[in-house]
């Protein structure tokens, strides 16, 4: 089922009766979901991600715009009468309940035609908890599980109902590390047997990056880019995206385009060429420096940290609008503590320009 | 917008209580329309009474609603005890304000000067005086109003009581009445030969004899406080207080005087009262004589005879009780206190009901069956002077004996005292006259100041201070 | 956060508790209100077409009343005296009771039970235990015949026997029973809550004192009591809530009459004096309840203040 | 300080220290335990004297020196208490108006602080503020005008009487109905406090989850809200119930009839009627046969009475 949002719009009256300052959420979002893919929608907190979730979900009203599930507009539709799934941060089992009550329940809200016999309800509530390995405790009580069993019960309940569009709000925020990368492991087996089109919210842009197919980054209500994960990191919108993405996070330089030629301070490190003369804001992939004796680039060498096949420079340059400068090179490269220097070559293709004011991608 | 419309409906909510409530005050009208005492006895009409009867009484007041129906089938009663006389007093006070007070009601006289300031009770005096004929169901007729003869049979210390008010307009009839007796220890008095004291002197004296014998005794009970002030009062005939005017008149040298004496009796150790002894004093009166702290005589209600007699558990008698009446001032001019319920009616919108209710009211009053058998049931002395005519109870008061029949020697004694009752002034305000006297007498008797003399003198000040203060003066 | 919910929805389940007040509690302050304007006030009159001026009369009647100051002055000393010994006895038996672990349920289910009591019923028991029996007390001649059981425990262990309640005791043993009534009466909802308060805080803090060695005074004046503070301002203000509406206790005690015999109205209150004009003054009742609701409300505020000024975490 | 002490000790020492520490803890527990029992025994005395006394016989309670166990034990305090007053009847009677009100309660109480829970409207939060702010009146402020109101509400009874219709009248006076004993303490803004407190607790998201799965506002109050704030409402009932038990005041103004009186009020009514000498025996067999369902109630709910009590203060 492929979900598409339309100028979807949402506009909170303010908190402040004062002020009377409305905050808008999200600001005009189009974009469009294929069917079966899994989704990460990701931003900082306060971004609009939840907010656009829970009006995927119709938990929320948008205050313009439409949404469609296929072909049909389900704006106006309630949660119930969507089709979907949602499972919470914090799972939201109903702690009374067992694991098997907890399946039922939205099975036992059906109506009508959808109403089905208990016989039936059971035999789906036991697949959902075989598809999320959970079948041998459906008799427990949420506070009798780990997090992660909790976190594959909530999943359970959300797919029971046989939604078309899967939604996960932070599915992994309240996970230990481990558990955490098992988990998104399993989510994504989950998706790919289930084939239902999955959205999931997430500030980690590392967890974004390693389970999505497509990936949407939001920034204060704003949409500033879809696309497989790699393609993004690899050619960010806006200097918003790119900082975003990436550990460690790609580093700034306040640059300046001459003749063709990018100048970090007084060093011309990079052919630009089809740039006009224009001061820029550079960023450099951490990848994107390469040591070299002659390198255009000079930085005044900090640190050298040993991290087994890689090795991590942190130096510090004029020009850079962070306090040090990481950059990940081999670990053959010849580099060692004591020198006061290290030169580098630049990648080309991981370095981006952005107009200093919009911020926007500046190509060459 | 919202907000303006939940407002909106707020106040309006508001207003449309407060007007409810302003109209249902009107609801009391004017008094009835009794120009014609016509009463139509083919039309049912629904009376309701509401008095304090326990359920020995319920059933004699329903075998004489029975009765009545019999010549008035058209009438029903319909009765309901509340609960004490202040119970009562409050129930009404509330339904006055709605205009749902009942037809009948039992009532002291401070409950009617305190209905009429709603204007509710219904004057007596052109019903009493109607001349015109009612036809029963029997065939037989009834004068509406009362007979000379019937008039005359009334106690007339009882019947007076219901004209008290200060406007010479009567508006209660007595229902059933009690007085203050003393009751003695007659085994004792027999044994020590004392007389029983008929005046106060002699009273004291007797008191002191007795504390001569039995040092460890009390030798006089007084139920009530308040009524042996208000007593004294009319013995002596000092001021207590008026229906009209100034109400409160009781601080005057007089009463101061009888007062301090009074005191001197208690600190000699002669007397204790209801509020200084914690109980009544029947306790101590009906105690075995060898304990402690007993009492030989008592001074209270006619009405609490059967508390008086001191029997055992195995049902023998410590001792023979004798009653007589209160000491009095003056031989020659004996007052007696009148107390227990009379009859009020209230005033309706429906003459019919008022008529029903009189000529119910009638019935209890004048009739000689019910008189006696609710006077033997209750233990209160009937309002008809010719209630011997009826054979169970002359018989029952000539066998009354000094043991377990004191109800009916009480009785006795208060039927041959009848020329002697007193009522005080009833107006709004007189109750609070009543408790603030009963107050003042505990706090003279027991005060351990040393200038006695002032400390009387404040106390009475104080005293109608707070009846003014209640009475809004 | 749930939008879309209409606002007519959250009406309709509001709607029969709003009805219900509007009815039996916005009303009857409104009228009180209206009825404490009106002067000399009453509702026999008021149905008999009287008119009542309007005015701040039944104010003054109450504020110049020669007893009222009397009857404020026992409400406040009833309450300066109960609410802190009940609150502090409260206290240092519900630290007790945490330091123990056998037959803590046991203790604590008897201190709670006179709350499962009906007030009216148990006043007479205490009234029964302090009430003497006899005549002329303090007098030369006195007689007693019962002294009441707690007279006859005092006489017991050689002390003097007391007159408590009756005729000629003074204002001070009075107080002293209606003292003693009221905490028991008090302290078993105290006890619960500050108990209940100690039970949830983290032991850690208490394990860390331990290895401190701060010693069990100042555990309990510097851990515990601050620790506790929102509870003890709850139980504070509760009490002085109570304290402040004290009748009943008085009536189970000393009867209508409110003080012994000769001195009625001795330990009357507030409360006491709203009852007594209710009937035929209720324009002063409805003042002097909205006098005290005044106070209720100045006290609680300052409670709040205070407390607030003493929480320091 | 502490630490200096710890450094410059040796093993003797530390053993004296510890030998002398078990000691310490032994005497003071042995203090709180004496302190604790004392205090429960003035706790417990006044029940006992009631008990004690009400098996005395009169004589025996009058003496002097009072008993502290009864010479001989009678039951006929009991007997007579019990037979002064209906009983049976004003069991039933408190039972019917006890369950009735505490139902009726429970109901407007969820769904009151469900709405102020859960639910968002305009003036919300002022109007809970104005619901607590009551709480301070002293009640007796409002007896004097709910007995107006009852007695005619909403002028139903004088429109009665001038359109001449019994039942409208009938309809309009509430008077010694169970309805006047049920009916104007239905709402108890503490209960509503308390339960919102407890709705507030459970997590938006259960009730979000079951926004997704279709379900209604009432359905998830009745499934998923009650179900975890039974406790509460548990202990709500309790005090309810209790409080039809120890109500006085009102019952004895708008329902001192036969058919509907209470317990309290009708063994107060059949002690006031006795008059004469006070019979602390059986009026303390009268105050023992009040109190004793309540000690049973007390004894088997104990746990929810605590937990209710301790989170409300409000007694009955």
């Amino acid at each position: 089922m492929k979900v598409v949002l339309q100028n979807l719009t949402k506009i909170f009256p303010s908190r402040n009766k004062k002020s009377g300052e409305e905050v808008v959420a999200v600001n005009d979002f189009t974009f469009e979901i294929p069917d079966g893919k899994l989704i990460g929608l990701l931003g900082p907190s306060g971004c609009g991600k939840s907010t656009t979730l829970y009006m995927i979900s119709g938990l929320q009203k948008p205050t313009g715009g439409k949404i469609f599930f296929g072909d049909d507009d389900v704006t106006e539709l309630s949660p119930e009468n969507r089709g979907i799934g949602l499972v919470f941060q914090n799972y939201a089992l109903y702690p009374h309940m067992t694991v098997k009550q907890n399946i039922l329940f939205p099975l036992q809200n059906l109506k009508g035609a959808d109403k089905l016999p208990k016989d039936v309800m059971l035999e789906r509530a036991y697949e959902a908890a075989r598809l999320v390995q959970i079948d041998e405790l459906m008799d427990r009580k949420p506070s009798e599980l780990s997090g992660g069993q909790q976190q594959r019960v909530a999943i359970a309940r959300a797919l029971v109902k046989m939604p078309r569009v899967l939604l996960l709000d932070e599915p992994l925020s309240n996970l230990d590390a481990r558990l955490r990368l098992q988990t998104r492991e399993e989510i994504r087996r989950i998706q790919k047997e289930t084939g239902i089109t999955t959205i999931f919210v997430t500030h980690d842009q590392e967890e974004a990056m390693s389970i999505s197919d497509m990936i949407v980054v939001m920034k204060l209500g704003v949409l500033q880019q879809i696309g497989k994960p790699q393609e993004v990191y690899d050619d960010p919108a806006n200097l918003f995206v790119a900082k975003f993405l990436g550990t460690p996070p790609i580093n700034v330089f306040a640059g300046e385009v001459k003749g063709g030629k990018l100048y970090l301070g007084e060093q011309a490190v990079l052919d630009v060429a089809g740039v006009d003369d224009r001061k820029v804001t550079v960023g450099i992939r951490p990848e994107g420096f390469v040591p070299d004796a002659n390198g255009p680039m000079i930085c005044d060498l900090s640190n050298v940290e040993i991290m087994g096949r890689d090795v991590s420079v942190v130096s510090k340059h004029q020009a850079s609008l962070n306090p040090q400068i990481r950059s990940i090179v081999d670990a053959d490269s010849n580099i060692s503590v004591g020198d006061a220097t290290v030169r580098f070559t630049l990648k080309p293709h991981k370095v981006f320009l952005f107009d200093t004011e919009t911020e926007e991608r500046i190509r060459f | 917008m919202k907000r303006k419309i939940v407002s909106l409906l707020l106040v309006l909510a508001m207003l449309a209580t407060s007007l409810l409530l302003a109209t249902s005050c009107v609801g009391n009208g004017p008094a009835a329309g009794l120009s014609e005492f016509e009463f139509d006895t083919s039309k049912p009409v629904t009376i309701t009474f509401y008095h304090t009867m326990g359920e020995s009484l319920r059933a004699v007041l329903d075998k004489h609603i029975a009765r009545f129906n019999e010549i008035y089938p058209n009438i029903t009663v319909e009765h309901k005890q509340v609960g004490s006389y202040d119970d009562v007093r409050e129930q009404i006070k509330t339904e006055i304000t709605v205009g749902d007070q009942p037809n009948i009601a039992y009532c002291y006289p401070d409950h009617v000067a305190l209905y009429n300031l709603a204007l509710a009770v219904q004057t007596l005096d052109d019903l009493i005086a109607a001349t015109n004929t009612v036809t029963r169901a029997d065939g037989t007729t009834e004068q509406l109003g009362l007979t000379a003869d019937q008039v005359d049979n009334f106690i007339d210390g009882y019947y007076n009581e219901g004209k008290q008010f200060g406007d010479g307009k009567m508006y209660t009839l007595p229902m059933s009445k009690s007085t203050e007796v003393l009751y003695y220890n007659k085994t004792f008095f027999t044994e020590h030969n004392l007389s029983v004291p008929t005046t106060w002197e002699e009273l004291k004296a007797v008191c002191a004899q007795i504390k001569e014998i039995d040092p460890n005794s009390i030798p006089l009970g007084y139920d009530s406080e308040s009524n042996w002030f208000i007593t004294m009062c009319e013995q002596l005939g000092t001021p207590y207080t008026s229906a009209t005017g100034s109400h409160f008149l009781f601080d005057n040298e007089d009463n101061h005087a009888f007062v301090k004496e009074f005191r001197e009796w208690y600190k000699a150790g002669y007397v204790t009262t209801q509020a200084i002894s914690g109980g009544y004093t029947s306790a101590l009166f009906t105690k075995n004589p060898a304990e402690d702290g007993n009492c030989y005589m008592c001074i209270g209600s006619s009405a609490g005879a059967n508390h008086q007699i001191p029997e055992n558990e195995d049902g023998t008698f410590k001792f023979e009780v004798g009653i007589a009446s209160v000491p009095q001032a003056n031989k020659e001019a004996p007052k007696v206190i009148s107390q227990g319920p009379s009859l009020c009616i209230f005033k309706k919108a429906d003459a019919q009901e008022v008529l029903a209710s009189w000529l119910f009211v009638k019935y209890l009053t004048t009739t000689v069956d019910f008189q006696a058998e609710f006077g033997m049931a209750s233990g209160y002395v009937p309002v008809l002077e010719n209630v011997t005519d009826n054979e169970v109870y002359a018989a029952e008061l000539a066998a009354a004996n000094g043991y377990e029949s004191l109800p009916l020697l009480a009785t006795k004694v208060c039927l041959e005292q009848a020329n002697a009752y007193y009522t005080s002034p009833a107006f709004n305000g007189s109750s609070t006259a009543r408790d603030e006297v009963g107050k003042l007498m505990q706090i003279c008797l027991t005060s351990t100041e040393a200038d006695v003399d002032a400390m009387i003198k404040k106390a009475f000040k104080d005293a109608v201070a707070e009846c003014k203060y209640q009475a809004g003066e | 956060m749930v939008d879309g919910k209409k606002s007519w929805k959250a009406w309709l389940y509001l709607a029969p508790a709003i009805v219900l007040l509007l009815i039996f509690t916005a009303w009857p302050i409104f009228n009180t209100v209206r009825m404490s304007l009106l002067e000399g006030y009453n509702a026999m009159q008021a149905s008999a077409g009287v008119k009542f001026n309007f005015g701040f009369k039944n104010f003054v009647d109450v504020i110049s009343y020669g007893n009222f100051l009397d009857y404020l002055w026992n409400t406040i000393l009833l309450c300066f005296l109960t609410v802190p010994i009940s609150t502090l006895l409260a206290l240092i038996i519900a630290v007790c009771l945490n330091a123990i672990k056998p037959f803590q349920r046991l203790l604590q289910t008897i201190f709670f039970l006179p709350y499962v009591t009906n007030s009216i019923a148990i006043g007479m028991v205490f009234a029964a235990m302090f009430n003497m029996v006899g005549n002329n007390f303090g007098d030369p001649n006195e007689l007693v015949i019962t002294a009441g059981i707690i007279n006859n425990v005092i006489e017991f262990f050689g002390g003097e026997r007391i007159n408590w309640i009756n005729a000629g005791s003074s204002y001070f043993h009075n107080m002293f029973v209606m003292t003693v009534y009221i905490v028991w009466n008090a302290l078993p909802f105290k006890i619960l809550v500050l108990l209940g308060g100690l039970q949830s805080v983290n032991k850690q803090y208490y394990e860390a004192a331990k290895v401190d060695g701060t010693s069990r005074l100042r555990t309990f004046t510097r851990i515990t009591v601050p620790l506790l503070s929102p509870m003890i301002t709850y139980v504070v203000i509760t009490g002085f809530i109570g304290g402040f509406k004290e009748y009943s206790s008085i009536v189970g005690i000393f009867g209508n009459n409110m003080g012994p015999t000769g001195d009625p109205d001795r330990l009357n209150t507030m409360v006491g004096y709203i009852y007594k004009s209710l009937s035929l003054q209720p324009g002063r009742a409805s003042a002097a309840a909205l006098i005290l609701f005044a106070i209720i409300f100045v006290v609680t505020l300052l409670n709040l203040y205070i407390s607030k000024k003493n929480t320091h975490y | 300080m502490a630490s200096k002490a710890v450094t410059t000790m040796n093993a003797r020492d530390m053993q004296q220290v510890s030998a002398k520490q078990r000691v310490v803890k032994g005497a003071v527990q042995f203090f709180l335990y004496a302190f604790l029992i004392l205090m429960a025994l003035i706790i417990v005395f006044p029940f006992y004297f009631m008990l004690i006394s009400s098996v005395k016989e009169l004589a025996e309670y009058r003496q002097t020196v009072q008993t502290l166990w009864p010479n001989k034990i009678v039951l006929y305090n009991y007997v007579e208490a019990f037979n002064t007053a209906n009983l049976g009847r004003l069991f039933m009677n408190t039972l019917y108006v006890g369950l009735v009100s505490t139902i009726l309660s429970l109901v407007i109480t969820v769904l009151t602080a469900f709405a102020f829970a859960r639910l968002e409207f305009k003036g919300k939060n002022a109007l809970f503020a104005a619901l607590l702010g009551t709480m301070m009146i002293p009640g007796e402020l409002f007896t004097i005008t709910n007995y107006q109101t009852i007695s005619n509400f909403f002028g139903l009874k004088t429109l009665g009487v001038q359109l001449g219709s019994q039942w409208l009248q009938d309809v309009g006076n509430w008077k010694n109905t169970f309805t006047v004993l049920i009916v104007p303490f239905l709402v108890s803004i503490f209960y509503i406090y308390l339960l919102r407190q407890n709705f507030l607790q459970i997590p938006n998201e259960l009730y979000l989850a079951a926004k997704v799965d279709g379900t209604s506002d009432i359905k998830y109050l009745w499934k998923v809200m009650i179900p975890l704030a039974l406790p509460t409402l548990i202990s709500i009932t309790i005090l309810k119930m209790m409080g039809a038990w120890n109500s006085y005041v009102w019952p004895n103004l708008v329902a001192n009839d036969e058919a509907h009186r209470l317990i309290t009020n009708g063994l107060r009514n059949s002690f006031a009627d006795s008059t004469g000498d006070v019979n602390i025996p059986v009026q303390m067999a009268a105050v023992a046969i009040v109190s004793a369902p309540l000690f049973l109630v007390f004894i088997f709910l104990r746990k929810y009475i605590m937990k209710g009590v301790s989170r409300s203060g409000i007694k009955g």
